[in-house]
């Protein structure tokens, strides 16, 4: 790793002006990412903000939303009473991230702002009609993922929390890369009064996306035989060692398929 | 089965003695030593795979923060060391032998593939040599790269040494013999397998800290190895050319070596070099990337298979044309292996008239290929037990009654084969009896019609394998091309108070030698285990030995030490009958007890050491005082171990995740010194099959770039992709060895590919699926079946 | 790896090709582009920071015009080296055809790439994607910039 | 470079780190505890696996810096004395380990998920291995010893 600089203050103002005054400057959240990148001398930041002092793990119950600080362990969501009753998909996909030590240090924060196009927390944000709070303004999760590794925060923004809507059903299915154990496709469908979302990950080229015809077959009828006639297209899906587009694209309805039950 | 006789004794499953240090986090592995005033050395890499170095300026980086030293291939050039060597050479077809170019430390002149070492940097710390090493220029005029070595031959030579790049054509078996029975065949099943290259991933990545004493002018190198003492002959005598005394290697906890710790690397020969250039200890750890792009890979052969059957389904003749790849150079075993330890493997556990193979080894721009966990020996097993699974589904019997018609009769051994083994002893139907027993065979096809009602295609498989380990004798090794002996060493020395220092020449790396070699002396000296302690790993402390490899260390080093307590024994008897005042042969030796025969007069073991130590009434006249005996076993044969492995897998369709549901493993090892331990290794070698035959693939691109360089992308078999394992054993002891003992290290590993492979085609034969490469990934079985779908369809 | 698309520009080709010679033009389409001077008739020298997610690295190379067809079309090749995360180079053949009624000229290209190093052994599952999305940003913000100029 | 503080198993170290030097460094190096290993850079096979404030981290994919004022745990602290822990005993007599380098993380991972979880499956136990790699034992004999391990703890 290079030399850097490391600061942790102890709230998000502090945070900003801390990450202002370097040159250029990195939040550091769980780190799950961005420390085995420095370890690899594939970034090198002037300095590291860490915002783990910033007050922003709490989970909070605030009616007709779940709203999740954005420095909360995966562990921490996977297993609160709050986030089990209220959408236990969002606790079962926070369940499935990484391993057990990842889980235990990683942040829904961090995971989110990095958009990772195979990370699991995006489909979730995507599918819940999530609200992303940021210092400076709440960003609508469908104007919020921009592409591949790229979001609608601007540079030195930072994510507060993040709040989930409550479906009325939800669930997210994974289908893990054999060796990263990654989303090679992962899959979280949220039915809603207004319809029904699905949220893919781990498949599309551009990260995170919904898919519009599964969708509309799912509100019509929220059944995994809705979608068996479903062509699903592999245009825009990732290809890999590990997975074709046309892979990825059966993965998908299949993925869908088990998560609507 | 062992008569087990004592709580400690051979065949009981003692716990393991080394446990402790590592459960306490007290192993003490080569990254763990430091010693004082040392310093960093990083190697900076090729990253293209085939290139002339137009130049190399490294002004920068020496005078970076830190750095001690700058050194490229010219340095070492300028002082005259050689690079490593190759143990084992063939002799080809147009009779002549195996092209052998020279393997330089630090490149030197042209980069052969990715990850070649072109400079090393020593620094204060490892951050240092890192930075420094990014601030040296190399100027590269890239050539194209061959990478696919069935096609390497018209691709662009990478040593002038090796025309066609092809190091060696060699063959094996009666040619004429064999194309007749195959002419004459009322039935030739053909086929073209794969066996996938991996990468061996032992858990340690390898290390070396080597230390000059201007004193004596000798060095000291902790390295990751299998054989401390190999590597120590090839550093002194091939490489620096100074006495083996002045060089201790000493290889101490090693986390794992699978074969790939076999060889001498050039990292460690560089730290040697450099630990004197610059007057202080070295150290280099390789980290994972390094290790993928650097250790040397397994397997990467492709093989064409032509078996004849007469019309009563016998077997009358095997032919197998195999092209391997070896890479960019040759490392220590990389031409026995696809050779000798594959082509004298191909007659199995079947009584096969004629053989012919032939094996083309070639060279590519990607690392060298060598031994990795069966070496050769899973690449035979997989193209013959593929072979016989599908020739009985092409004449439509059972795969248990063929192989069963197939097998060599119990009352033919010793049996020679057509590729010039004689195996001593086996019984194979047993372990096929047992192997379908436990996994309960004859109810399978209820249990593939209860999937069927999941929507699961459930499939079995087998896999009959033989193996040949314990490399022997010495003369025939030699007669092959083999560059060293292979015998092992031991010595047994009895301390004055009557405990044991066994020091052994073969090398520990996980399969508990001081707790099985402990048990040997305990059990034959009547002594407490605890008694015993097994030195291993340290050139200035144990004799000269080969070190660990090919399922060697009990068959070749438990004898040596069974022989040398023999030694101390017969000694102990003279030393005994003194004392007792009795003709040595009246003194049997029983229970760690002298006693002269039908007397009550008897001498514990421990008051003969003693006796040997403080000789105050002894016959010093006729004997020598002291109790340490020396020996050095070569074995008259190779020992072969043998057996059945038997998978059940469920496929999904949907996804096409192949899931291990049942895994029944039995094999004949001979006698068991230490069943629990035993049983451990046959675990850990299916789990490597298993990775091998549905996880494991390293993928170079077109341009030699290797594509699965970390875990992100090489998939490492995790505890979640296992199955437990159900393991029986049969024995028919080793008729040459004292111990009756055969190896078990590599069974495994060997077995359970074809298995597993054999079971997904099993499972997918309703769709009319008949071939599956290796790995059997989820994507490739999902198209598989879609594949079979959309047939079926037209 | 290929990678191909097409653009429909309201332009002649000569309009077209002339941008593509044009290193200006070019140093604003090539994304995160910090240096693009010109050393030849065929050669350029680009300095390109390059953002994927956490990793952040400095290629420095050049770009060279090949097989140079004026107007209809050329290679664009880059070559970059990043240091200790490897080397990058894509090349592009660019082909340019007017439809004379539309007044319309169409820009397609084929990109194949290649990586090598760190990004290669790290990064494969990354790679296709990492690859169409700088040709798309290339391409994209290339011919955003002529129709805005176009319009203005 | 600054100062940071922590406790390691159970002793207070203060010790004086540059910014960028990882916590595995800072125990294998700073203070010479090598029980702890390395085995990748991807974080992922565990080989570093200690407990910080008592939940199992991967000591690779960490600055010492974010420890500051914690407490660790690593392999050497995990005996009581010359007694091992239920868990190191049960690794023992179920020949939970071959190489013994994995073995010090798989350990600590086994401890805290059976800490949080006593009744334990096997499935349970496999599925909470996901991030520790194992070459030698096919893991048959460590999930196992987790098995027997968690019996031990009061399972």
């Amino acid at each position: 790793m290079y030399s850097t600089k490391y600061i942790k203050p102890n709230s998000t103002s502090e945070a900003l002006e801390a990450i202002k005054s370097m040159g250029e400057g990195k939040f550091l959240a769980g780190g799950m990412t961005l420390i085995p990148t420095l370890k690899q001398r594939l970034a090198s930041p002037d300095g590291l903000v860490d915002i783990s002092g910033c007050d922003l793990d709490s989970i909070s119950d605030e009616g007709d939303t779940i709203k999740i600080g954005a420095m909360t362990k995966h562990a921490s969501v996977a297993e609160s009473g709050l986030v089990n009753k209220a959408i236990p998909a969002l606790a079962k996909l926070a369940d499935g991230i990484g391993d057990r030590q990842v889980r235990n240090r990683g942040t829904l924060g961090g995971s989110v702002a990095n958009n990772d196009p195979s990370a699991c927390y995006p489909s979730a944000v995507l599918a819940l009609k999530a609200i992303v709070h940021t210092n400076t303004r709440s960003i609508e999760a469908d104007e919020f993922f921009t592409g591949m590794f790229e979001t609608a925060l601007e540079e030195n923004e930072i994510i507060e929390a993040i709040s989930f809507s409550k479906p009325s059903k939800a669930n997210y299915v994974k289908f893990p890369n054999p060796a990263s154990r990654y989303a090679m496709v992962g899959v979280f469908v949220a039915q809603f009064n207004d319809g029904v979302r699905v949220a893919v990950t781990g498949a599309g080229e551009g990260g995170v996306f919904r898919h519009a015809e599964m969708e509309a077959a799912l509100s019509s009828n929220y059944n995994a035989d809705a979608l068996s006639s479903l062509e699903i297209s592999s245009e825009g899906l990732i290809s890999d060692l590990h997975a074709s587009p046309e892979y990825r694209a059966n993965l998908i309805k299949e993925m869908t398929k088990r998560a609507v039950v | 089965m062992n008569e087990v006789t004592k709580i400690d004794g051979i065949g009981s499953s003692v716990r393991r003695t080394e446990d402790k240090k590592f459960l306490t986090g007290k192993g003490r592995y080569t990254d763990d030593i430091n010693r004082p005033g040392q310093v960093q050395a990083y190697f900076l890499r090729s990253d293209v795979a085939h290139a002339e170095i137009k130049s190399i300026d490294t002004k920068a980086a020496q005078s970076a923060p830190g750095v001690v030293g700058v050194f490229t291939g010219s340095d070492i050039a300028a002082d005259k060391v050689g690079g490593p060597i190759c143990g084992w050479v063939v002799p080809c077809r147009d009779g002549s032998s195996t092209k052998e170019p020279p393997h330089p430390l630090l490149a030197q002149g042209k980069v052969r593939f990715v990850g070649d070492a072109v400079a090393v940097v020593v620094a204060e710390t490892m951050e240092q040599a890192k930075s420094a090493a990014e601030l040296i220029d190399v100027d590269y005029n890239e050539l194209t790269p061959v990478v696919d070595f069935v096609k390497a031959d018209e691709g662009a030579q990478i040593h002038e040494e090796v025309p066609n790049n092809c190091y060696f054509d060699w063959e094996l078996g009666d040619e004429s013999a064999t194309n007749k029975a195959i002419e004459s065949a009322a039935k030739v099943v053909k086929l073209s397998v794969r066996n996938n290259r991996l990468v061996p991933n032992a858990m340690e990545p390898r290390s070396a800290l080597a230390e000059y004493d201007s004193l004596d002018e000798s060095y000291t190198l902790h390295t990751t190895s299998q054989n401390p003492h190999l590597t120590r002959l090839v550093l002194a005598a091939f490489m620096f050319a100074i006495p083996e005394s002045k060089l201790r290697v000493i290889a101490p906890d090693v986390g794992g070596g699978f074969g790939s710790k076999i060889y001498v690397y050039i990292e460690e020969a560089v730290c040697v070099w450099a630990s004197k250039k610059i007057g202080r200890p070295v150290k280099w750890t390789a980290d994972r990337t390094q290790a993928f792009l650097t250790d040397c890979h397994g397997r990467d052969h492709v093989n064409d298979v032509q078996l004849a059957l007469d019309e009563n389904n016998k077997i009358i003749g095997l032919r197998v044309d195999t092209v391997c790849n070896l890479g960019a150079y040759l490392s220590a075993f990389s031409v026995v292996v696809p050779t000798i330890l594959h082509g004298t493997l191909l007659s199995g556990q079947y009584d096969i008239p004629a053989i012919y193979t032939n094996v083309k080894g070639m060279a590519t721009n990607t690392v060298n290929v060598d031994a990795y966990r069966g070496a050769g020996r899973p690449e035979a097993t997989y193209l013959l037990e593929r072979t016989m699974e599908t020739a009985a589904k092409e004449v439509g019997m059972d795969p248990a009654e063929f192989r069963r018609i197939n097998f060599i009769p119990k009352d033919a051994f010793p049996y020679q084969t057509q590729v010039a083994l004689q195996y001593d002893i086996g019984d194979y139907e047993p372990h096929l009896d047992k192997a379908m027993e436990m996994i309960d065979y004859s109810n399978f096809e209820k249990r593939r019609a209860e999937a069927a009602k999941r929507g699961m295609y459930r499939g079995i498989g087998m896999s009959s394998y033989i193996e040949a380990c314990g490399l022997a004798p010495s003369a025939v090794v030699g007669a092959l091309g083999g560059r060293v002996g292979q015998w092992e060493s031991a010595s047994v020395r009895v301390n004055p108070t009557g405990t044991i220092s066994v020091f052994t020449g073969s090398h520990s790396h996980g399969q508990g030698h001081a707790t099985t070699f402990a048990q040997i002396v305990a059990d034959k000296l009547g002594i407490p285990m605890e008694n015993v302690e097994v030195i291993h790993g340290d050139t200035d402390k144990t004799p000269f030995g080969m070190g660990s490899y090919g399922s060697r260390s009990l068959a070749s080093g438990g004898s040596a030490i069974s022989k040398a307590v023999d030694k101390i024994i017969n000694k102990s008897k003279k030393i005994a009958a003194h004392l007792l005042e009795a003709s040595e042969d009246d003194i049997d030796f029983k229970d760690g007890k002298f006693v002269v025969g039908g007397t009550d007069k008897e001498k514990a073991f421990g008051e003969i050491a003693l006796a040997a130590y403080v000789p105050h009434n002894y016959p010093l006249e006729t004997l020598e005082p002291g109790l340490e005996e020396n020996a050095f076993y070569d074995p008259t044969n190779f020992v072969f171990p043998s057996g059945t492995h038997i998978a059940e897998v469920e496929i999904d369709p949907a996804t096409g995740v192949v899931e291990v549901v049942d895994w029944a493993a039995c094999d004949d090892f001979g006698n068991l010194v230490n069943p629990m331990i035993v049983e451990g290794q046959v675990h850990g070698g299916i789990a490597q099959g298993i990775g091998q035959a549905l996880l494991e693939d390293a993928h170079y691109d077109e341009n030699g770039q290797l594509l699965t360089a970390s875990y992100m992308d090489y998939c490492m078999p995790r505890a979640d992709d296992l199955p437990s394992f159900k393991v029986g054993y049969t024995n028919t002891p080793c008729t040459h060895n004292d111990l009756g003992v055969k190896g078990c290290g590599e069974a495994g590993a060997i077995a359970s590919p074809p298995a597993l492979i054999n079971a997904v085609i099993d499972a997918l034969s309703p769709l009319g699926v008949t071939d599956m490469s290796m790995p059997a990934t989820p994507q490739k079985v999902w198209k598989a079946i879609q594949e079979s779908q959309s047939v079926a369809a037209e | 790896m290929e990678i191909k698309d097409s653009y429909e520009l309201p332009l002649s080709k000569e309009r077209v090709w002339a941008a593509l010679n044009d290193e200006q033009f070019l140093k604003r389409s090539i994304p995160w582009c910090e240096k693009l001077e010109r050393r030849s008739e065929t050669e350029l020298a680009a300095e390109v920071k390059l953002k994927i997610g956490p990793m952040s690295t400095r290629f420095t190379g050049n770009i060279t015009l090949s097989d140079i067809d004026p107007p209809n079309g050329y290679t664009i090749t880059g070559n970059g080296k990043g240091g200790i995360a490897g080397a990058a180079s894509g090349s592009a053949k660019v082909k340019l055809i007017e439809d004379k009624d539309t007044l319309s000229t169409t820009l397609s290209y084929e990109v194949s790439a290649q990586v090598k190093g760190k990004i290669a052994q790290l990064g494969s599952r990354l790679i296709q994607s990492t690859a169409k999305k700088l040709s798309k940003n290339f391409f994209g913000s290339f011919v955003k910039q002529l129709e805005d100029m176009d319009k203005s | 470079m600054g100062e940071i503080s922590l406790k390691l198993n159970g002793k207070l170290e203060t010790k004086d780190v540059a910014d960028n030097t990882l916590l595995i460094d800072f125990i294998r190096e700073h203070v010479g505890l090598t029980g702890t290993h390395v085995g990748c850079d991807t974080s992922q096979c565990g080989a570093c696996v200690i407990h910080l404030d008592g939940v199992s981290v991967k000591a690779c994919t960490m600055l010492a810096k974010q420890a500051e004022g914690s407490e660790i745990v690593t392999i050497e602290g995990l005996a009581d004395g010359d007694e091992l822990h239920p868990m190191q005993q049960a690794f023992h007599e179920n020949h939970g380990l071959q190489c013994g380098f994995c073995t010090p993380g798989m350990v600590m991972s086994a401890v805290e998920m059976v800490t949080k979880n006593k009744n334990i499956s096997e499935d349970e136990i496999r599925k909470g291995l996901e991030g520790n790699i194992c070459r030698c034992t096919g893991y048959h004999n460590i999930v196992q010893s987790v098995k027997a391990g968690a019996a031990k703890m009061g399972g």
